[in-house]
């Protein structure tokens, strides 16, 4: 045989096997298309979009985790945790749990994750989520830990759910691109291919099923959705409302993220009328099963319902233009200066259809008789707009915000967002204040009680911003794997829950 | 004059009275260029018109004929190339994403084929250190990542459209510079240019009335095949959040949002791709015929026959 | 049938009826109208005719090399051995081109490929024919030194432009004889180069033609070329032929009027200019010299090298020399378009290359020039009015405006043409004419000299005639005077006062122009002399002997 | 050939130092890295305490000098975001990009210019009124629209080709053709002009005579004079994919130097910016030389200057 028949022999086979998706049929490997390479797939990122996919519950495994549904806190590698007081918990860690390179999970072994987690030789961003709070881990015997709080801590359970354990030999330094930890998949390798998994047959739990899994990164949502559809992969992210045409595949859930509009009270926002009646002009309705998928949730509140704090008592918003439009002419004849231009910011890539639907509300905003101007802006220019210190002098803004609380907690969104010393707050209410002060001190009922009765205050008597949905995302799923996405599909996709279809 | 042969037609013919007129004439004899100057006339006028043509058609949304298919006259002739993912009529959107397109494409171009050319110009003529100079410039700009060049001029000055112009203005320039510098190397060793530097002809004068005449059709060429660049240029930028802003929009903007939609319904991003596509074949077309109608050698190609002899 | 035509009486190629017509979208134009003749093997037959005569459209039509269209053969018959060419199919006819007819053209820098070594575009016309590549190109070399070029095998491998213009017509002839064809078609063979080298490659290709027994066609405008070289010959006017027959007994005896006026226009009959000793200065060029560095390995090429000359009022200063001379060199150096290495101009005894401001302007101003190529000394894109006033418009405060247009009419009639022309393009107009416009243009600032640097050498002899005799008309009504740069020998012996011979860059010879021509001290200008082809087909032969001297140490 | 390279490469020096102190200065009017990096609710402190890690709290002028001492070791210190030498990442992603610039330039010169030179050799014909279309509507279409256009129709509705990816040789068609379309409607513009000009030289008049074929007058007398002006669009064309075919490298997910730039860009990771304008503008300037060397192949003539 002649050498240019042999490379024509050897192009054809490479398109034969490059066309052929049943090339991996008879393992139970999968492929997950999703939309962002990640930077780096380190063990202490894994509260970061597009880390956590791939690390968390899949490589390395944290202390607690959260149920989906009723946010729970549930063991995971601790068994056992409670307070004892000043601040300090005790931790009991499972027994025979092994990293994926031999060492034994053991109290140091989570000490080490806990120091690395908290040191600045390595920039570990699930440390925002304790931000403020100093966490010393101590080892007390193998197995138990004292790990203490300063300031105490009453979410302790929760917080535990962000400490990735990862391998006692991780560079202190560096971030990974190799993760150890001790989860159900090992870490393969991370090329042009995507990053590979595999099963790690001495996991502690219950053997999943799928035993390699690759996660290919596609920016387009039609070209992931195209990949399911081709069977190039077998669960793609992020599928755009347009692009979720196929019932049997596309599946929508609440995805946790719930999107507003901020004011930044300067005139005429600062007047009581004005916001109401954008909050009234807005026909949060129109958008539902259009711009957004019709599974989107008008929102109230900036959380979601699963939520400890969430108050079921306040109402959406009516549609009601005519109000609207009295309660404008009301503040314009008080002197409110009602004609000046209000800008509406929104951020690039922010969500699908972002655009359209910013769009379309700023066109209801004209109809009620407000000016209202559109600016896109790119992220880094977004984000001096929304975080502290502001700039001296501000207009009158509305910033497109959106928002994911996963934690279970109002905690994580109202300190933040409506305490008066708010990294993005725009609020100065005492009573607002008091009450997130006291809530985050508090537990049970009445931490539940003081949240709810700060959310009434702000939704119904501040008026800070446009609720707009609770938001989801859509994922497809190919026919050769069963997959139910839930509540935490977009922070916690755990490889284990995927089942093979049988034949 | 015993004996020569002119076979070239004598332009002794009375010059006639409309030079308007005559124009006319050599464009209806190019039908090609005639075509796509009534297109360019209809995307003029459009730009000037649409808004007042199709009112609020363009900006009122209606989710109820959210893309809305073409072709379909029930809900009036502004619908007939469908509507976009806001129940907006998809012609009205073009005609007046023509006046912000037109804008920016001629701006863009006419900028950095000012500097591009003047630059080539002074490389070509002067040469030495300075057009070495000139070039190692063009060499940096080719190499500046156009999108931190967007990002940059966004940070500096607030979100505009001269800033698209600018950005999109600053990464086209090589490409002029580089065409003028190397035809004015050659143009300039041409005897009539010799000859009009001995006659004591001014640098100025070599410059403008004797080469750029010259080299003026490539540059024209160019600029036409740039035209369309320059509109896709610009709906990369507006897909990053760099370009134009809404409510104004553009022909590139409306295929870069429609293209989320070109499984659904594709005529989002069709009608306003078959836009830029037709605009950027008239400009080329009329550039061929503006070509010969300039050169006196060829112009004959266009002008009335006066013997039909064959 | 007419494949079955009966040919003349040994000729191998016929042409009869011949009509051949162009076609433009305003006009056509008859170039060849009902033309017939035919050639004998082993003959040498000439086509003679100026610009736009028809000449070269014939020859092309034989080689079926009209593009149609526009052109259309609307008429006529041409035979090649009883096959007739223009109905056979271009299978055939390819078949033919090359291998038994073959052609060399005018100009061979722009008739070879650029971008082929030479080797291979000689070796090219015999694979086309079927020849196997090492055959062709072993032949190629043998080709190569039978036309002439010397280390073959080594040459073999370069490009066009790295032969010097003689050089480059050998290789076409080398190209062209390649597969023995039996007619060869020259088409202006030797028109761009310089009289010595024309000699040399008339008599390769007459001494070719006697080995090969090829029949030769030759057009030329060259009566000296036609009498040195032809057996019989071809008057053509307009496309028609005018006067047909054998060389010596056209020119001792023409019938047609034309061939009369061809006869009397050329040049070099006419009696010497006086030598008027003139006093009044106006340029002195002293000791110039000027060098260029080619390349960091070859020597440095003298292109002045202490070249000393007055120009004084009123007088014609013919400057004669081949290629490579340093004429030009020169030339640019009096315009300022060159600094010399060392040496000085003066103008009136002011130097040139210190004048800056007014003065450089006055300089300009009193100083013109007519360059060799009309068509590429005018710019294309402005009409005639707005060449002729340009000066004008740079020289501001010559003319009002509102007098321009009187001006320029005045000046279109001073140099023969029609003051409507003002509004026409360069284009519309033929070789003469355009340079008529150049000297109105030259004209214009009413300048004191002007200097002709090969200022018709481009055009035919006819037309040529008549510029001198524009030149030496205006010289006599407004005092000008004349730096005369040509290669042409009999021009300037009829036109200048005074002739400097240069070569390589030197001055070998300079003083009153009957003294040089018919007392030449130098060598070097004895051999120019000779090699200058003789119109007369008696005084030619007489010549023959130095001539071929000459190629030996050429 | 020696001094022209070496005059050359002292010129591009110059340039490239400009160009990366440019970016430099650029790129940090452009806002910090730390709000882009950490989360939107990350602590103030937090974001304080990043910058001092990555000297983003030091003057610029002295980041500048800094950069500069790395520079001088070829070390342009680490990415950001993926805590990596910068140099290694760059390096890592240009093969791909050079690949898809070399391949998809590659085919659009071969199918243009046969294409371009068919179309002169009978101007106005109906051949050459189809490819003059064609290549225009080409050179006027969005690259992502015929990037997903062509997934939809090869992929989805045909299957035949893969949708992304860069493993096998089939993955590879859709994103070189898509890059492809562009300088191919340009260059056939562009060799069909050059081609018709130079059909009408003299030494085409010789091939005839000398009994050529149609098809040997244009593609071996005439193409190779017509290069030049193919070669300079052409090679401009691949400049502009090696600086970035960011549309198509997102969509097929081709970790090129396009997406590694945008990335870096969106994120201000400078140190990576830096290395990628230094690396993409090397590679630029080599490709200048090529094809400077290309035009001294094609055309003798200008191997004498």
């Amino acid at each position: 045989m002649s050498s240019k028949s042999g490379i024509l022999q050897a192009f054809a086979i490479t398109i034969m096997a490059a066309t052929a998706p049943a090339a991996y049929a008879q393992t139970a490997s999968i492929k997950i298309a999703v939309p962002v390479e990640p930077a780096n797939i380190d063990g202490c990122n894994t509260t970061v979009n597009g880390i956590n996919l791939i690390v968390k519950e899949n490589i390395v495994e944290t202390l607690t985790v959260l149920d989906p549904n009723d946010s729970k806190v549930l063991p995971r590698l601790a068994t056992k945790w409670e307070d004892t007081g000043n601040g300090v918990w005790r931790v009991t860690l499972r027994d025979g749990v092994t990293f994926h390179d031999g060492k034994p999970l053991n109290a140091d072994a989570v000490v080490k994750a806990v120091e690395r987690m908290q040191s600045t030789g390595v920039t570990c961003l699930d440390r925002t989520k304790i931000a403020n709070v100093k966490l010393t881990a101590k080892s007390i015997d193998d197995k138990t830990l004292e790990l203490k709080a300063d300031p105490a801590q009453v979410l302790m359970p929760v917080f535990l759910s962000f400490i990735g354990v990862v391998g006692p030999d991780t560079s202190p330094t560096q971030l990974s691109r190799a993760p150890v930890g001790t989860g159900p998949y090992q870490f393969v390798s991370w090329n042009a291919d995507g990053v590979q998994l595999k099963r790690n047959d001495g996991y502690w739990g219950k053997k999943p099923e799928v035993e390699n899994a690759t996660f290919v990164f596609r920016g387009e949502s039609a070209l992931r959705a195209a990949m399911v559809k081709t069977g190039e992969a077998d669960i793609a992210y992020s599928i755009s409302p347009q692009d979720a045409d196929d019932p049997k595949m596309d599946k929508a859930f609440l995805n946790g993220e719930t999107t507003r509009i901020r004011f930044i009270m300067q005139p005429p926002l600062d007047d009581i009328r004005i916001r109401q009646a954008l909050n009234l002009g807005f026909d949060r309705g129109a958008l539902v099963g259009t711009v957004f998928s019709d599974e989107v949730v008008p929102a109230t509140q900036f959380i979601l319902p699963k939520i400890n704090g969430y108050n079921p008592d306040l109402k959406v918003w009516p549609y009601d233009p005519k109000q609207a439009m009295k309660l404008v002419q009301e503040a314009k004849t008080a002197g409110v200066p009602v004609d000046r231009p209000i800008r509406l910011i929104g951020r690039t890539n922010f969500f699908p259809n972002q655009g359209e639907a910013l769009q379309a509300i700023q066109q209801m905003w004209q109809q009620i008789g407000l000016n209202v101007k559109i600016e896109m802006m790119e992220s880094a220019e977004w984000l001096k707009l929304v975080n502290k210190p502001y700039p001296a002098e501000r207009s009158a803004m509305m910033i497109q915000e959106m928002h994911d609380n996963n934690n279970g907690d109002a905690a994580f969104t109202m300190y933040f967002r409506y305490h008066s010393k708010g990294q993005q707050s725009e609020m100065n209410n005492p009573q607002v204040d008091g009450l997130i002060d006291k809530a985050m001190a508090e537990t049970g009922a009445q931490r539940t009680k003081d949240f709810q009765e700060a959310n009434r205050i702000i939704a119904t008597d501040v008026i800070p911003a446009v609720p707009m949905y609770h938001m989801v995302s859509q994922m497809r799923v190919g026919p050769r794997v069963n997959y139910m996405p839930n509540a935490l599909s977009t922070v916690q996709f755990e490889l284990s829950d995927i089942t093979m279809t049988k034949k | 004059m015993a004996h020569q042969i002119l076979s070239t037609p004598l332009a002794d013919a009375p010059m006639p009275e409309n030079r308007f007129k005559i124009i006319l004439g050599m464009l209806w004899r190019d039908k090609f260029a005639f075509t796509a100057t009534i297109i360019l006339l209809v995307t003029i006028l459009s730009a000037i018109l649409g808004p007042w043509l199709f009112g609020d058609a363009a900006i009122v949304m209606n989710l109820r004929a959210r893309n809305a298919p073409p072709f379909d006259l029930s809900r009036g002739f502004a619908f007939i190339l469908g509507g976009d993912s806001l129940g907006r009529s998809i012609l009205a959107r073009i005609a007046l994403a023509s006046q912000t397109t037109m804008l920016i494409a001629a701006a863009t171009v006419f900028c950095s084929l000012v500097a591009g050319t003047v630059l080539g110009l002074v490389a070509g003529y002067r040469g030495g250190l300075l057009g070495e100079a000139i070039m190692r410039v063009t060499d940096i700009i080719m190499s500046f990542p156009s999108l931190l060049m967007a990002l940059v001029i966004l940070y500096v000055f607030s979100p505009a459209i001269s800033n698209v112009i600018i950005v999109l203005a600053i990464t086209r320039i090589p490409l002029y510079l580089r065409t003028t510098r190397a035809e004015v190397m050659e143009v300039r060793t041409r005897m009539f240019v010799v000859a009009a530097e001995v006659t004591g002809a001014s640098t100025f004068r070599l410059v403008f009335k004797h080469i750029l005449p010259i080299i003026a059709p490539t540059l024209l060429t160019i600029m036409t095949l740039d035209f369309a660049f320059v509109m896709l240029a610009e709906a990369s930028l507006s897909f990053l959040g760099l370009g134009v802003q809404a409510p104004d929009v553009t022909w590139g903007a409306m295929v870069a949002e429609g293209r989320a939609y070109l499984s659904k319904a594709w005529w989002l991003s069709f009608w306003p791709g078959l836009a830029i596509a037709l605009v950027t074949m008239s400009l080329n077309l009329l550039s061929n015929w503006l070509r010969i109608a300039t050169d006196p050698l060829q112009r004959w190609r266009l002008e009335k026959p006066e013997t039909q002899n064959v | 049938m007419s494949d079955n035509k009966i040919m003349p009486d040994g000729a191998i190629l016929d042409v009869a009826n011949l009509s051949v017509e162009f076609h433009a979208r305003n006009t056509v134009t008859k170039a060849v109208r009902d033309v017939s003749w035919s050639i004998r093997s082993g003959e040498t037959l000439a086509i003679l005719g100026e610009s736009g005569s028809g000449k070269s459209v014939s020859a092309s039509a034989v080689m079926g090399l009209i593009d149609s269209p526009p052109g259309f053969v609307t008429g006529g018959t041409i035979h090649y051995r009883s096959r007739d060419l223009l109905g056979m199919a271009a299978e055939e006819r390819r078949a033919i081109s090359g291998k038994k007819i073959a052609m060399i053209f005018q100009d061979p820098l722009s008739h070879l490929n650029p971008v082929y070594p030479i080797g291979w575009q000689i070796a090219e016309v015999m694979r086309i024919h079927g020849m196997e590549a090492g055959d062709a190109r072993r032949r190629a070399l043998d080709l190569l030194e039978r036309v002439g070029i010397p280390n073959a095998a080594a040459r073999a491998g370069s490009y066009p432009h790295e032969f010097s213009g003689g050089q480059r017509q050998r290789v076409m002839i080398a190209m062209a004889i390649a597969l023995k064809p039996d007619l060869l078609i020259a088409d202006e063979p030797t028109t761009a180069l310089d009289v010595t080298v024309q000699a040399q490659i008339l008599r390769l290709l007459r001494q070719l033609q006697k080995e090969e027994s090829m029949a030769l066609l030759l057009i030329t405008h060259d009566l000296g070329v036609v009498a040195e070289i032809a057996d019989r010959m071809i008057v053509m006017k307009d496309g028609e032929v005018v006067e047909t027959g054998d060389v010596a007994e056209v020119y001792r005896n023409p019938r047609h009027a034309y061939t009369r006026q061809l006869l009397a226009a050329v040049p070099g009959q006419e009696p010497f200019r006086p030598e008027v000793e003139r006093s009044e200065v106006l340029i002195k060029a002293t000791a110039l010299k000027k060098t260029y560095l080619l390349s960091s390995n070859a020597p440095p090429l003298n292109a002045m090298d202490n070249v000393s000359f007055e120009l004084r009022k009123g007088e014609t200063l013919g400057i004669v020399g081949e290629s490579g001379s340093g004429k030009t060199t020169l030339a640019k150096t009096l315009l300022r378009l060159n600094i010399p290495d060392s040496g000085s101009v003066t103008y009136r005894g002011k130097d040139i290359f210190s004048l800056k401001g007014d003065d450089l302007f006055d300089y300009r101003r009193r100083l013109q020039v007519v360059f060799q190529d009309p068509t590429a000394s005018l710019n294309p894109r402005m009409s005639i009015f707005d060449i002729i006033s340009e000066p004008w418009a740079i020289h501001k405060g010559v003319k009002p405006k509102q007098e321009w247009a009187a001006a320029v009419r005045d000046l279109l009639t001073q140099v023969g043409l029609k003051p409507e022309h003002a509004k026409r393009y360069p284009h519309q107009f033929s070789g003469g004419q355009r340079q008529r416009i150049a000297i109105a243009r030259a004209l214009a600032l009413k300048p004191e000299v002007i200097l002709c640097d090969e200022a018709v050498s481009a055009l035919d002899v006819s037309v040529q005639a008549q510029v001198i005799a524009l030149l030496k008309d205006l010289q006599e009504k407004l005092g000008l005077s004349y730096i005369f740069i040509a290669h042409d020998l009999p021009l300037v012996r009829d036109f200048a006062d005074r002739v400097i011979v240069m070569r390589k860059g030197q001055i070998v010879e300079q003083g009153f122009t009957s003294a040089i021509f018919t007392a030449p001290a130098d060598p070097y200008t004895r051999e120019l002399i000779a090699a200058s082809p003789e119109p007369d087909p008696a005084v030619h032969r007489s010549r023959t002997q130095p001539a071929a001297n000459m190629e030996a140490h050429a | 050939m020696g001094s022209y390279l070496s005059k050359r490469a002292v010129w591009s020096g110059i340039s490239l130092f400009l160009l990366v102190v440019m970016v430099f200065f650029m790129a940090r009017l452009t806002g910090s890295p730390a709000d882009l990096y950490l989360p939107i609710d990350a602590p103030n402190s937090m974001r304080e305490e990043f910058a001092r890690l990555h000297g983003f709290d030091q003057p610029v002028l002295v980041q500048f000098f800094t950069f500069l001492r790395g520079l001088v070791m070829l070390d342009f210190g680490e990415s950001l975001r993926q805590n990596r030498p910068a140099l290694a990442l760059v390096l890592e992603a240009m093969p791909t990009t050079l690949l898809l610039a070399f391949y998809s330039i590659a085919i659009a010169l071969i199918v243009a210019v046969v294409t371009g030179a068919l179309a002169a050799w009978r101007p106005n014909s109906i051949f050459d009124r189809i490819a003059t279309l064609l290549s225009l509507i080409g050179a006027s279409l969005p690259n992502f629209w015929i990037a997903i256009v062509g997934v939809l129709v090869f992929a989805v509705g045909l299957e035949w080709l893969p949708t992304s990816g860069t493993g096998s040789v089939a993955q590879w068609i859709l994103p070189v053709a898509v890059l492809a379309i562009r300088p191919c409607g340009l260059i056939v513009q562009i060799a069909r002009s050059s081609m018709i000009s130079v059909l009408s030289a003299a030494y085409v008049k010789t091939a005839r005579a000398k009994g050529a074929k149609s098809r040997r007058i244009i593609f071996v007398h005439a193409l190779r004079n017509a290069m030049l002006p193919v070669i300079t669009v052409a090679g401009d064309q691949a400049a502009g994919i090696i600086n970035g075919a960011v549309i198509v490298e997102t969509i097929f997910g081709f970790p090129g130097i396009g997406k590694l730039m945008i990335d870096s860009i969106t994120y201000r990771d400078f140190a990576v910016i830096q290395a990628g304008v230094m690396v993409t503008a090397i590679a630029i300037f080599m490709l200048n030389v090529v094809i400077d060397i290309a035009y001294a192949i094609l055309d003798p003539r200008i191997r004498m200057n």
